[in-house]
């Protein structure tokens, strides 16, 4: 009654969800590190002595 | 006019029972530092996928199949690591908010909620195996097994746990109401798993499904003690990644409050897409 | 402590008997359900009354969810959870307050379904009707005491609708196996302590939580 | 030290030194609170002393609410101190919700009950005397209606009613928030009443208020502005003229 057709989906789900949540947090990773860079130059034009206006 | 000497900045004098610098801090709390560095990431997440990598050849290929069950049985070395795992992370989250509601310390809340993701992950991957199982094994894709619905209480509690921290405007509240919920789930566990072997009325003995009884071949628990580790690994790399991404969240949602950057940006969405439009700032900095 | 709790389940059983909410609305969506239910079984009374119970217990779930939702709202309607928050009363005493006021009202509800369900599936309830009333009293207890813990939750939230079912049933599945199972118990007349004993500790654990973590809950 | 029941959870946050003597009546040190994304106040400093009326001028949506809600403890300061004659806003709240009473448009009454039934469930819970009822209720001129249930109040009686509760209460700290829309002028002078009962039992009030004050003198006006503290310089009797920012 060795039956493959149940292993094989239940490996391949498990495989499945693994590479979804990798994916995720690898995605969310670059996500802010994007954003960090972004505040990082908006913080750093700040720094800079505003023009006096006209 | 004589110069006034200028009296040496005082040294900022490092405490003396609290040498300053990074050798103060506890053997532990440094190898937890590393380990939850973005280096130290990555290399937990290479020997999860070795692991996971040693433990499917081994189970799938190297074990002997089971006498009774034949191949099928192989489930179960992805199903009872994901159970551990699941119970795991829910063990964590009680106990990660528990210490957020008594100290109040926000690396705790971090802690919670990559358990409690990491948590509805195994939650659901082990219902599914489990049904996966029980369909050749018990002719049915459900049966009322105290552990299966214990796991399903367990899945929805999670739900109620994420679901419950974007309901208040205070992040900080947010993350209060969901460590309650956390709680009260995790004291529901116990008494749920006793309820539901009183309504079946069973008391046979540990199903097939139980494992670990030291009947099982030697090879057999060794392929299952790897499977356990590795999926233990995974799940210390999905919480530490996560908890390194909340961490940058929440920087990010102060940055926006300090002063310069606030006058630039008027934020109203949320963190993520909200950096992505800010404008680029107006005055003579802007190289944009 | 005790007084203010007092206090405060007396001032939500004022306002229930002014404002009648739970026998003008809630009392007959329960009856209205348990009917609806009943006629989609069909006639055959052995069936009913095998699934009698669970009937009961169903519908008094519903019903609490209204019932809290609606005890909140009285709260919420001119800012006065707030006033409660800023007295120095205990957070635990509003939860003791807000869940004895809760549990009166749910078992008074309880006491009609049980009589309609009586006769409209003809339940033998004289069968051990001390064992009915501790299953009812222990279980309603439970279920007011989550219902007051999560109340608070559902009230400040920003989307009010869906919360409160949302939190309240996963809390509650423990109680409504518990009561299903020693209610049908109770009415073939059998021993029903060990499931007393189960139901006992559920409330043990909700009014420990709820005592503790209501503070928690409530601040802003 | 007696936290409010649950809340022992808090960030570790000693209260600054100086805010601790019970000389001040009401310190915010530095305290900063977010709604969402939206910065309701940044980085307050405000000290009142015993004794001092305190007026809080600004336009809508300038942090004026949220400043006296943080310092009734109904909202947390997101960062920075505070504290209440000497109690800290954040861990102390029992105590300080024991000496403060805060005013605002919501009167918190219950609309089943009635007036009286109102103030008497107020006293039992704030621990204080229910015989006081009838005379504070006729103090504000509602005995006449004091069996009919809120509900059927206009706005005018409903703040005369949130006003008796204060006078059942008396809290040595008063938060007052537009103690005077809706109210014609004897209950106006309900308002300096309450200010100066407060006043005489050594405790102090902060106001918030768009109108000026008829005959009324605040010790000292703090404007604000986008939820920071703007220094105007102006003459702090406000009824000799008015000015500040509007």
């Amino acid at each position: 009654m060795g039956d493959w057709s149940y292993v094989a989906p239940g490996y391949a789900l498990t495989a499945v969800a693994f590479a979804a949540a990798v994916l995720r947090l690898h995605r969310r990773t670059r996500a802010d590190r994007a954003a960090a860079a972004r505040l990082a130059a908006l913080r750093r034009s700040r720094r800079t002595p505003p023009v006096p206006p006209p | 006019m004589a110069t006034i000497a200028r009296r040496p900045a005082p040294q900022p004098r490092a405490h003396p029972a609290r040498p300053s610098g990074a050798r103060n801090r506890s053997r532990g709390a440094r190898l937890l530092g590393a380990l939850c560095g973005s280096r130290g990431i990555f290399w937990q997440g290479v020997a999860a996928a070795v692991a996971l990598g040693a433990s499917a050849v081994v189970s799938l290929l190297v074990v002997p199949a089971d006498a009774a069950q034949g191949d099928v049985q192989r489930l179960m070395y992805v199903h009872v690591p994901a159970a551990w795992t699941a119970y795991l992370s829910f063990a964590v989250v009680a106990f990660a908010s528990a210490a957020y509601l008594r100290t109040g310390r926000v690396h705790w809340d971090r802690l919670a909620v990559a358990a409690a993701e990491a948590g509805v992950l195994f939650t659901g991957l082990t219902i599914a195996l489990g049904s996966l199982w029980g369909r050749p094994i018990w002719g049915a894709w459900w049966t009322w097994d105290p552990r299966l619905t214990t796991t399903l209480v367990l899945l929805l509690v999670y739900a109620g746990y994420l679901a419950v921290r974007g309901l208040p405007d205070n992040p900080d509240r947010g993350a209060r109401w969901s460590a309650v919920v956390g709680l009260v789930g995790f004291l529901d566990v116990p008494v749920v798993h006793l309820s539901v072997v009183w309504w079946r009325g069973l008391h046979q003995p540990a199903t097939v499904l139980r494992p670990g009884t030291p009947t099982m071949a030697g090879s057999m628990l060794a392929a299952l003690l790897l499977a356990v580790l590795a999926f233990t690994l995974l799940w210390a790399y999905l919480v530490a990644a996560r908890m390194r991404t909340e961490r940058a969240a929440q920087r990010t949602r102060r940055e926006l409050l300090s002063a310069p950057v606030r006058r630039g940006v008027q934020p109203v969405a949320p963190v993520a897409d909200l950096v992505a439009t800010a404008p680029t700032p107006q005055g003579a900095g802007s190289h944009g | 402590m005790t007084g203010e709790a007092l206090a405060l389940a007396a001032k939500d059983l004022r306002l229930e008997l002014r404002g009648r909410h739970a026998v003008s609305t809630v009392l007959p969506f329960a009856v209205t359900l348990l009917v609806a239910l009943g006629l989609a079984l069909g006639p055959d009374r052995p069936l009913l009354r095998q699934v009698a119970p669970g009937l009961l217990w169903i519908t008094v779930l519903f019903a609490a969810v209204l019932a809290t939702r609606r005890s909140y709202e009285l709260e919420g309607e001119d800012g006065a959870l707030e006033g409660l928050l800023l007295s120095p009363a205990d957070p635990a005493a509003i939860f003791l307050g807000k869940a004895a006021a809760l549990s009166v009202q749910l078992l008074a509800l309880e006491v009609v379904l049980v009589t309609v369900m009586a006769l409209l599936f003809g339940l033998p309830l004289a069968a051990a009707p001390v064992a009915l009333a501790l299953v009812c009293l222990l279980a309603t207890v439970g279920l007011a005491a989550i219902g007051s813990l999560f109340g608070v939750v559902a009230q400040a939230a920003r989307t009010r609708e869906g919360v409160l079912p949302l939190l309240v049933l996963p809390a509650a599945i423990p109680l409504l196996v518990d009561a299903v199972r020693a209610t049908s118990l109770a009415l073939e007349g059998r021993d029903v302590t060990g499931w007393l004993g189960l139901l006992l500790s559920f409330d043990v654990v909700a009014l420990a939580a709820g005592t503790l973590l209501y503070g928690y809950l409530v601040e802003d | 030290m007696g936290g409010a029941g649950g809340f022992r959870h808090v960030v570790r946050r000693r209260t600054h030194p100086t805010c601790r003597i019970d000389a001040h009546a009401a310190c915010l040190d530095g305290v900063t609170r977010v709604f969402g994304q939206q910065p309701a106040l940044v980085r307050v400093r405000l000290v009142v002393r015993p004794g001092e009326v305190v007026l809080l001028r600004g336009t809508n949506g300038s942090g004026k609410s949220t400043l006296l809600r943080v310092l009734a403890t109904a909202v947390t300061p997101t960062h920075g101190r505070g504290c209440v004659f000497g109690h800290d806003l954040v861990t102390d709240r029992r105590d300080v919700r024991r000496l403060t009473e805060l005013v605002g448009h919501q009167t918190r009454l219950y609309g089943d009950l009635s007036a009286a039934e109102n103030l008497r469930f107020v006293a039992r819970m704030h621990h204080a005397d229910p015989a006081l009822v009838p005379a504070v209720l006729e103090q504000v001129g509602l005995l006449e209606v004091a069996d009919e249930r809120t509900r059927g109040f206009s706005q005018g009686m409903r703040q005369r009613l949130a006003m008796a509760r204060t006078l059942v209460r008396a809290p040595s700290l008063l938060l007052l928030d537009e103690p005077y829309a809706g109210l014609d002028d004897q209950a106006g002078s309900l308002v300096h009443a309450l200010v100066a009962a407060t006043i005489r039992r050594g405790g102090a009030a902060v106001l918030a208020s768009h109108d000026d004050l008829v005959g009324f003198a605040a010790d000292r006006t703090v404007t604000l502005a986008a939820g920071e503290t703007v220094v105007v310089p102006q003459p702090s009797l406000l009824s000799a003229a008015p000015g500040g920012l509007t």
